[in-house]
């Protein structure tokens, strides 16, 4: 029952889907994909003003709430919901590394990072971390998520974290507002002994705690999109929503989802590898099939840019796949023994 | 003040673990099984587990569902016999709990606590499956109660219980199929009653149609006001879609239970993906039952979500076994293959699985109710 | 007589393996990669491949569907372009051999074949996709012509095509939607058309809106009699279901990729049977076209089955080299990526999946119609 | 092309669907399952007589037709379609084995096996075949179907080849018509050497693609039996056939029989191990899902012995995991170059 939320914790992320509701998100999507981040660093400082990036940093540090996954997981369903872009997940994640090495680095960053007023993103070689040989780990070595506007681009490279100090030319991604690049050589190290590579499992787990979240809220935004195209949607004289092959679709989605919010809130209480990998399993796959979903029941109209919808389809599969692709995961989840 | 969970646990524990027998009973679908397994229950009875959420007066310990789950968990993990007395306790009980009278509350709960008297269902009719308003069996109004006539089918565990319970046209005059139904309770050995076992697809008599020719009732086993059946058995049938039936440590068992045989089969990685997601179910199923018992006592529409997922999940589980097993998985006396069997009746029972989903489309996402 | 089809396949493969582009075209979905492939289509011409199994007379070398196979085989086994004239290809000219006059198929199909002439198509309208009974754009009758008027969209390559077809209502005042509707071509740089390039998901103007407002077209561009418009399309949806949207030969060199791409990867053994799925996929569409093929020209309901079995195929080929691929399947710039997000179309044109399983489920099995 | 098929060859198949409408085949399965075999002999005679036995016997030998798996895959899918009791595919297996040793074995058993009047079937030992360690190959090491009523119970091990003096215990099967017992240790050993590995390889091609098209035969049953069910029961007022869920479902299981039946037909005319190997994976998985289907749409009546319908219902998964595991065939498909 520990995952149970209280009265707060629901209005908190009532009144962050609230703020981004009234915010555009999807505006600010589409011109942070166009290479404009100006929105989207607005949104940013309304994100940091309702506390989102003080709930990872302790409250030692200044502006720092505490070390809250719970309430981090709570409100990437609202940042998925409404298709916040940015390196919102990276900004977290960093914020939890740098907690746990402590010292400089955390009193030199942590106070701007719970502000809002530093962006952060992350890369990981993958001698870092310890999945078996040529498994897919979900983290792709030396790709950092929107590395061209962060302020801060950490990189993870055996033993050692260092700042980088730009980097290279930014990537297609299937998400266009998902921009990815590898950051540049060198650059300052700021930590180095064998507790940066703990403390980089520690901030992966952050990640992909946070990127389920995201997924999660993505997969409830594409199922109310589609529930409320296939209510007014005419096809033969009647709404698609009564035909019952549409509700079957539908009902399955709605059913993968909501069985996949509890293993995101087991997983913020205990911050488990195995219950983190379960949940980010469950949520990638959930918000990818109603993607899949959302996609056949809007046919035509929703196979292009037409529709806001095209934002969240399009950032369903990378969510699956970051920072833990499902095999990982599932990997993950038997390597613990569980119970 | 409830004891608090740990020492319950503890003590479930090490009160199963001195008293599980050590080899697997006889199948419950058989004479000498269903023996075996009422003779288990009065057992469990006696060391006061059999229904642990139910008042004292009852023979429970009156502890509430966070217990109780635990006390399943616990139940299951010591691979203790499967319940004989489940019919009763997940689907009559808590209809007397809401519907009925002290008097036979004090009447007939402490027998099926102990497994003296062990229920059957009567739901279904040859031609009321899913669309259970179409009932045709009757009561007939008679001195000081009413006569059964006609069958019921699918009547599980009837090939060897004692009693049934289930619903009976009693006005057929009624303006809607719904309205006219009467919830009674009736003995399996009276007169007028044929029983006549139906075997499963294993060959084991699972179910069993009951052949009913003015079969006396009287009015104490009638439960609520004769007429609200369907009101009385709705809500039993959403109890029995929902967390009663299948209980989360029923899961995380079974999910173990696969993890140690693909290990012992040198955890081929062809089947890790399925196998992972065996152990991710019965967790996603654990934590979405606490949230659910959380949320509140009753459960509505949700309940669909939770049929249609611990159904197809069992299935999954149990496929993923007879994947590991390779052509050993054709041996029907294991219990892989007996799980197996078992578990394929899930998406047909308690209301379709096809049912379930148009309820979630309809009642849960407001969807527009169709021809189907 | 034929060419025997080795000698014809020897034919196809030595003149495919020296003039395949070495590295892919630009995207066909942009102005230059269009231009490319336009480029690609008149080389094929030139050398006699582009249109096999047509008349000679237009282009063709005549040959019979089993050559069209295995001339496929080989054009996707050497990883050649995507054939920017299939819309008109595989759609327009087959209404042409079955309804067009010979004074229509003189002039259109050999531009066809060159690829001077770029046809798109304009089925769907904003408000009629599955159901496209429900068509509202006009044709009015003029002075030896008729005018066109309305709205048209997903019409697929009209950003960069000349030419368009499809039907138009030319008497509302019929009965049932069904008639009073006809079957025409209409050029998109005429007076009076508007094109609005709709983008893909991922970004590329695959389609396009044409806005129609009083373009021409005279009388020797509408195929059939007026008014037979729907009888003639419907006969070209089974084609565009059915064997020529999709040659078994695309599937088998993807199967092929999709095998290369596990070996490089080290023959991970958790998507292994994936991959053999695959590899048994495409066999499988292979035989089942030579059978289909086999069994006379015209394909009936057979269509459906083959729709929802290529589709569903194309995707799963594709979301299993993306599970391959790893975290890197995000990359959008890769042809495993260009080919995932044409692969999810599939299930949504040519009828949607839905549509044609009811089709299978009702005239194969003769279930009966319901309100879907 | 070459695997379409003459007309001699529909009405073969059509002559023998007709043979066995009429020879109420569901009495044979059931007593064949209570251990009371005399109609199921009855039944083998007539398929004997109508040629099917000798359809792989070379007509070198006395009484064959000649070594035509064309034919008998098309035979296989009617005693598939008729739920056929007994060890019809070990017996073909049995022909071809002899067949390809040769000598005196095949003189003595094929000319009888062809007849019907000896019926046969085979085990192996695992060691008999080349599967990589701990895969399932498919083939229960040591257990022979219905060796306590075959004429003839062959084993093959290692480059052994021997009649087994008995068998032990049958054992219970999820379908009660196959019964599963061990050879008895010992006997005559009637050929020895390595090309007894390459022939019981070859026999176990044949036996796979007899079992596939065993499976197909019962996947048209069961869906032919489906079909007519649900036009017939009525729920909600209509007939559940109207419903569009299971419409789809219906949809769906004829999909995967048609498509299975060509590679059916194309694996017969190569024999090639990959040929073989995904045909049995299309036909057995094609199979084992118009059960699921058949049993779902059935509803409660279908999960019991009342109709027969639960003789196809019992039948689908061993055949579907008989003679090569759908994972061994996905492992052939990819062990061979394929194209």
């Amino acid at each position: 029952m520990r995952q149970c939320l209280t009265d707060e914790q629901r209005d908190f992320a009532r009144s962050l889907d609230a703020m981004l509701t009234a915010s555009d998100t999807p505006s600010a999507v589409r011109a942070w994909a166009a290479g404009d981040p100006a929105a989207g660093r607005a949104l940013w400082a309304r994100l940091a003003e309702a506390g989102v990036f003080a709930l990872a940093v302790p409250e030692a540090y200044e502006g720092g709430l505490g070390v809250l996954p719970l309430e981090v997981a709570l409100a990437f369903v609202e940042l998925g919901r409404h298709a916040v872009p940015g390196p919102v997940v990276e900004t977290v994640a960093v914020a939890a590394l740098l907690d746990r090495l402590g010292d400089g680095a955390a009193k030199r960053f942590l106070p701007p990072l719970a502000a809002g007023e530093l962006t952060a993103t992350l890369a990981m070689s993958a001698a870092s971390h310890t999945p078996g040989p040529g498994s897919p780990t979900g983290r792709m070595d030396a790709y950092a998520l929107d590395a061209d506007t962060a302020g801060l681009v950490l990189v993870v490279a055996g033993d050692e974290l260092r700042v980088a100090p730009g980097h290279g030319p930014v990537r297609v991604s299937a998400d266009p507002a998902r921009r990815l690049a590898r950051p540049a050589l060198g650059g300052e190290v700021i930590a180095a002994g064998p507790h940066v590579a703990e403390a980089a499992r520690y901030a992966a787990r952050w990640a992909a705690l946070a990127t389920a979240a995201q997924a999660l809220g993505a997969g409830y935004a594409l199922l109310d999109r589609t529930v409320a195209y296939v209510k007014q949607r005419t096809q033969f004289g009647a709404a698609i929503g009564s035909f019952q092959a549409v509700k079957h679709r539908l009902a399955d989605t709605l059913l993968a989802l909501e069985f996949a919010r509890p293993l995101l809130y087991g997983a913020a209480v205990s911050l488990r590898t195995s219950e983190v990998a379960a949940a980010k399993v469950a949520a990638g796959e959930a918000a990818y099939g109603a993607a899949r979903t959302a996609l056949q029941l809007h046919g035509a109209v929703g196979y292009t840019e037409e529709l806001d919808l095209a934002l969240w389809l399009r950032k369903a599969r990378p969510l699956r796949d970051a920072w833990g692709t499902p095999a990982w995961c599932r990997e993950q989840v038997l390597a613990e023994p569980h119970g | 003040m409830e004891e608090s969970l740990t020492a319950f646990r503890a003590e479930a524990h090490a009160w199963l673990a001195s008293h599980v027998p050590p080899e697997p009973l006889p199948s419950l679908e058989t004479a000498e099984g269903f023996a075996a397994h009422r003779a288990w229950e009065a057992q469990l009875h006696t060391g006061g587990w059999s229904v642990v959420n139910w008042p004292e007066r009852y023979g429970g310990r009156g502890v509430g569902l966070g217990h109780w789950l635990a006390f399943e968990e616990e139940y299951w993990a010591a691979g203790a016999p499967g319940r004989v007395s489940q019919n009763g306790i997940s689907l009559l009980a808590p209809t007397l709990f809401d519907h009925g009278t002290e008097e036979q509350r004090a009447r007939v709960l402490p027998p099926m606590a102990s497994g003296r008297t062990v229920w059957a269902q009567a739901w279904s009719e040859p031609e009321a499956g899913s669309d259970l308003a179409s009932l045709r069996s009757r009561a007939v109004r008679t001195d000081g109660g009413w006569l059964l006539y006609g069958q019921k089918t699918w009547s599980s565990r009837a090939a060897f219980a004692d009693r049934a319970f289930g619903i009976f046209r009693t006005d057929p005059a009624a303006a809607r199929p719904h309205q006219g139904l009467t919830y009674l309770m009736f003995g399996l050995r009276e007169p007028g009653v044929t029983v006549r076992p139906i075997a499963r697809l294993d060959g084991r008599p699972a179910f069993a149609e009951l052949f009913l020719d003015g079969v006396f009732v009287p009015d104490e086993d009638v439960i609520g006001a004769p007429g609200d059946g369907w009101r009385i058995a709705m809500s039993a049938t959403g109890n029995e879609r929902g967390l009663m039936l299948r209980s989360p440590g029923r899961f995380l068992a079974a999910a173990d239970r696969l993890v140690r045989l693909w290990r012992e089969r040198g955890q081929d990685p062809a089947v890790r993906d399925r196998v992972a997601d065996a152990v991710i179910g019965a967790r996603a199923y654990q934590l979405f039952t606490e949230l659910a018992a959380a949320g509140g006592p009753g459960m509505g529409a949700e309940s669909s979500l939770n049929k249609v997922f611990w159904s197809e999940y069992d299935i999954a589980l149990h496929e993923t076994a007879l994947e590991l097993l390779g052509p050993e998985a054709e041996f029907g006396d294991t219990g892989w293959a007996e799980g197996y069997t078992f578990a394929l009746a899930g998406p047909i029972y308690a209301g379709t699985n096809e049912i379930q989903r148009d309820i979630i489309a309809e009642r849960l996402l407001g969807l527009p109710k169709g021809r189907r």
